[in-house]
């Protein structure tokens, strides 16, 4: 148990070096939704044909 | 011989509809050991790898914040080249390359500069410092917003990503300026210790996993990429007939 | 009885005058096409009487029985004025930009006035681009299509039919000779010819310069 | 009269957001003005927050010059100025609106980004209130000002520099009392004063500058 | 070739000094900023000579932004462009020529105007000539990088901030060398090494950017 | 002899076509005339043809025999376009102007050529004066004085006669006729009546869009 709290604490320094990785996830993650949800977007408007002129 | 036969590569993947065919098969092969070896470089960083004896365990920020670096600048190098490729050849996928890129270089971009200033608060006592690396990085990001507004205001497509590719050729000028800035000026930031290839000065046990973080972050980003480019692509060619059978057949 | 007098004109750019001593008196119902050489001064005439610029000497009146708050009209509160310029912003469409160009001009027009006036015109596939992506005559008919949505009984055309093609004149004449029927008075200038058929044309020459 | 105003307002807005990202331009410029400071001296800390206040109004000035200078241009160039100037409805009004309508599109988003550029420059936090109402008060003033020196530069083509020449010293006012109040909130003096007579200026350019801005307007054109 | 570049040369030369006073314009633009700057920060004189370099090269910054707008736009607009690229000759000789009427017309005025302003500044004699060196080989580089964005951002009517936005972070290098070679000066180093830069992106510039800037332009209009 | 090739030609704004499989073969001493609506294209037919836009799909094509030094010439350099633009600063004098414009397409003229063809044009007493101080009529007659100055075999004119009085009409249909005699071609837009009796004239009709 002790040895999960020292890996949180990371010796001082726990809430710059989660902060880090947590930017890091959540900027990765955002890399891949929105393509893949802007794929899917475009398919079906494409499809449905919503075009300006 | 060998040289048609390249050739022949080149205009066959040039060409869009098998481009975008391909490219699924190909963003998988890059997405499953990209995800792979960054996880366990990152896994490593945080578990296996000892603490520094100056930093502690703060330098475990390392394994992000140096593939990020890393890739920030090759991400800018790569559109670059893609953007002579396009200017010269009139390459349509060059062209897709740089628009499909520079979000997602913006993005290693911003996750170097926050994460180095996460690092630089316990080990230089501030956040943000006007010195030349932590400047020339700034102005990184800036080139890219450049590409990506310019971008955005140009409302013909082609005539826009044309205008992007110059602007990243001669963009590219700001790199060479991130990397010797630390040489060239005193900084705060630390000099190169990893890039001397003939002396690493760092351990092993910590070179390891930021070396497998490195790589894999870079298939990521091309495996990102791929999928930008492939949005990208359908957009632009919404109107041909090879999108409107290609969406029929999977309906 | 509206009536637009205009009284020993003399207009110029600068100091010199181009023409002197124009007399015209435009009732109900008549129009008047500005006739001269390029460079004497029927663009000057035009916007001299609306006011752009100050006349050199002379006077421009604009007559009309008060309305039912007493106040007389004022020429501004009674113009539409086509120009040379088509008056469109680039980045905006068509119907946005008739949409600010009428409530300008005090006479607001809903959008759904404006799309069909447009689609008459044959523009109804381009009324929602932006209006740098049409082509000259496009543009100019845009501009026109003013005349259709504005209830003005004074009209300044200067040239209206520049690049225009020849249906698109055609229409154009049939509006000016419905706006002369129903009381208006008009002023335009044109290099072209008008088949205004219908119409009692008066005709101004200014002197070659 | 409010119909006009309304008109011109939204329409001018519309130009601002549809020219995508015009916002975000802004911003970015405003941003890259405070970072190449420091990148070209290479100062410490304490000169950088001494010269923040001057840093950061040169940068709103700069940025009001650049952008104003096409603030009538276009329309004079498309010909709608001239539609302007014929409408029945006051002119005084259509330029308030077009005023109002820059300002929205671009000196509000200095106030709104103000905090974090002060901030990174070693500001300390209990001045972030007073620089953002001196910017909040200062800003209009500055596209009022301008709106004046644009009007009278239209005619010429390449009005670019006489215009900074004609309102830089009109602006210099604003300045003063702008840089004043954030130098003193950040010693930690009372920057009252200075607040109120931007506020001054502000009333009084609201009410003054538009009916300069249409005169200008018509002696441009005629 | 040349005749063409000659009669570029000369017709843009003629068009500035045509548009009265453009020169004096370029010239107050330069003393207002830095003139007003001491205004907005009370700042002693140590201060003022730190930041002294800083200074300098941002008011040539900003001059050549408000300037370089307008570099292609009124031939864009007028259709003297296309008539440039339909020449049977190179458009890279004609955007050589048009810039170098440009740096004429404003760079060189501040390489003249340069000693007189920093030694207002408190800048010790010394160091005059290093600054005058680093201004005549950093504002010719100015404005070819600056073409390169006008080119790139014609065909948007309001380009003015996205233009800096796009030409800002390639300034960089030519600000630090400069604004270095001027700290070096000041406190009496040696400033040969970031000159001797200075001068090589100059002939960097100078061989590559014209061919950027035909393309660009090329890629504008089309 | 000289030749303008055009094959099977698709032309468009964006990627759609406004136009396509246009063929039109043209000689020495051939006129051909676009026709169509507003909007159906003949601006950007011509400025394709000049060079400005990349055709969507064919080639245009210039043939001539071999000059003395053994390189056959380019379209660039054969070409002479009026557009819908006069090309002129505001700021210069029509002898400036066209002095730059002339150098600018490898035809350098004398200033005395220059004032003499103004002179021609009836443009004498504005020879001197800034552009922006010429009426539109003016500026288009100064602008179309290339015309006059050039030796170039190919000409193409969007719209020449927009803006122009009834005599400088005539004025330029004489210099068309006495081009297409000279042995040059001539590609032109116009929606106004051109009178050129002595030039067989070839029409291309593009489909309405
Ligand atoms: C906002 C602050 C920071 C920024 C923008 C930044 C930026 C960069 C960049 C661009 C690189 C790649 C350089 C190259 O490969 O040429 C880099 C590498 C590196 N950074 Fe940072 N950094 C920041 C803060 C820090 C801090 C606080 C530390 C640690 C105390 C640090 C440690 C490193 C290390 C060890 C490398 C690898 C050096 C090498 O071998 O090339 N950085 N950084
Ligand atoms: N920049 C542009 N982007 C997209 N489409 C455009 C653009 N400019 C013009 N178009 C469209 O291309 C078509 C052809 O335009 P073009 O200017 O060639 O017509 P035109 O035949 O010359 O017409 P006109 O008689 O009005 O001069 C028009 O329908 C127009 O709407
Ligand atoms: N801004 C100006 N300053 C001085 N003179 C001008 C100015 N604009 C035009 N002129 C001159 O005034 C005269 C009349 O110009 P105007 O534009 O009224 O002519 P126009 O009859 O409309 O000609 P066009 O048929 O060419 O349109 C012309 O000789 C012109 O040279
Ligand atoms: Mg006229
Ligand atoms: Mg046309």
């Amino acid at each position: 148990m002790t040895s999960w709290q020292a890996f949180w604490a990371m010796g001082g320094y726990g809430a710059f070096v989660w902060s880090s990785y947590g930017i890091a996830a959540v900027v990765l993650l955002a890399n891949v939704i929105v393509p893949l949800v802007a794929h899917r977007r475009l398919k079906r408007r494409i499809r449905n044909e919503e075009f300006d002129d | 011989m060998a040289k048609s036969a390249f050739m022949r590569w080149f205009h066959r993947f040039g060409s869009l509809p098998y481009f975008y065919g391909v490219s699924v098969p190909i963003a998988r092969a890059l997405a499953v050991p990209g995800v792979l070896l960054a996880a366990w470089g990152v896994f490593a960083g945080l578990v296996l790898a000892p603490a520094d004896y100056q930093q502690g365990d703060a330098f475990r920020i390392i394994y992000i914040h140096v593939p990020s670096a890393w890739l920030s600048m090759f991400g800018y190098t790569s559109m670059a080249v893609a953007g002579v490729v396009a200017l010269v050849w009139r390459l349509k996928l060059a062209e897709i390359y740089i628009v499909a890129a520079a979000p997602i270089g913006a993005s290693f971009t911003f996750l170097a500069l926050a994460t180095g200033s996460i690092w630089g608060k316990p080990m230089w006592g501030t956040w943000w410092v006007w010195d030349a690396r932590l400047t020339s990085e700034l102005i990184l990001l800036f080139l890219y917003l450049g590409v990506i507004a310019l971008h955005n205001a140009i409302e013909s497509p082609r005539t826009a990503a044309r205008a992007c590719a110059l602007l990243s050729v001669v963009g590219v000028i700001n790199v060479p300026i991130i990397h010797y800035s630390v040489e060239w000026w005193n900084t705060l930031h630390q000099g190169p210790t990893i890039t001397r290839f003939d002396r690493p000065a760092m351990d092993l046990d910590m070179l390891w996993p930021l070396l497998s973080a490195a790589l894999g972050f870079t298939l990521i980003f091309g495996w990102l990429t791929l999928w930008g480019m492939r949005v990208q692509l359908l957009w632009r060619e919404r109107r041909s007939r090879w999108v409107g059978r290609m969406l029929e057949n999977s309906r | 009885m509206p009536r637009l007098e205009i009284d020993n004109l003399s207009c110029g750019r600068g100091e010199k005058a181009l023409f002197a001593r124009l007399d015209l008196t435009l009732c109900e119902g008549e129009v008047a096409r500005v006739l001269g050489e390029n460079g004497s001064g029927k663009t000057t005439l035009l916007r001299t009487v609306a006011g752009l610029y100050r006349p050199l000497e002379g006077t421009i009146r604009w007559q009309e029985p008060a309305g039912a708050d007493g106040e007389p009209a004022t020429l501004h509160e009674r113009l539409c004025f086509i120009s040379h310029d088509n008056a469109l912003n680039g980045a905006l469409t068509p119907v946005e930009n008739l949409d600010l160009l009428m409530r300008v001009a005090g006479r607001p027009a809903s959008e759904e006035q404006i799309r069909s006036i447009l689609a008459d015109l044959g523009l109804k596939r381009i009324a929602h681009r932006s209006c740098e992506r049409l082509s000259a005559g496009q543009r100019r008919r845009v501009s026109l299509a003013r005349l259709w949505l504005t209830d003005a009984p004074l009209w300044l055309l200067d040239e209206p039919a520049s690049a225009l093609d020849v249906d698109a004149r055609a229409v154009l004449c049939e509006r000016i000779a419905a706006h002369v029927r129903g009381g208006g008075l008009a002023l335009f200038t044109t290099h072209e010819r008008l088949d205004l058929p219908t119409v009692t044309l008066r005709e101004v020459t200014l002197p070659a310069c | 009269m409010l119909g006009v105003f309304w008109a011109v307002l939204r329409r001018d807005l519309l130009l601002a957001f549809r020219q995508r990202g015009v916002l975000v331009h802004h911003l970015l410029f405003f941003v890259l003005v405070v970072a190449l400071f420091p990148l070209g001296t290479r100062a410490e800390g304490a000169i950088l927050v001494a010269v923040s206040p001057a840093l950061i109004w040169m940068a709103v000035l700069l940025a009001a010059l650049l952008s104003l200078q096409r603030l009538f241009r276009p329309d004079y160039e498309d010909g709608t100025l001239e539609q302007y100037l014929l409408s029945p409805e006051p002119l005084a009004v259509i330029a308030l609106a077009k005023v109002t309508a820059y300002w929205i599109a671009s000196g509000l988003i200095f106030v709104v980004a103000s905090p974090l550029l002060v901030l990174l420059l070693g500001v300390p936090a209990h001045a972030v209130g007073v620089i953002m109402l001196s910017l909040l008060l200062g800003t209009p003033t500055l596209g009022l000002v301008g709106g004046i020196g644009t009007a009278l530069t239209l005619s010429l083509p390449r009005a670019g520099l006489l215009l900074s020449l004609l309102i830089f010293p009109l602006y210099v006012p604003v300045l003063i009392f702008g840089a004043g109040a954030m130098q003193a909130a950040i010693i930690g003096l009372p920057a009252a004063g200075a607040l109120y007579l931007l506020g001054a200026l502000l009333a009084l350019g609201v009410t003054a500058a538009p009916w300069a801005i249409a005169a200008a307007l018509k002696i441009s054109l005629e």
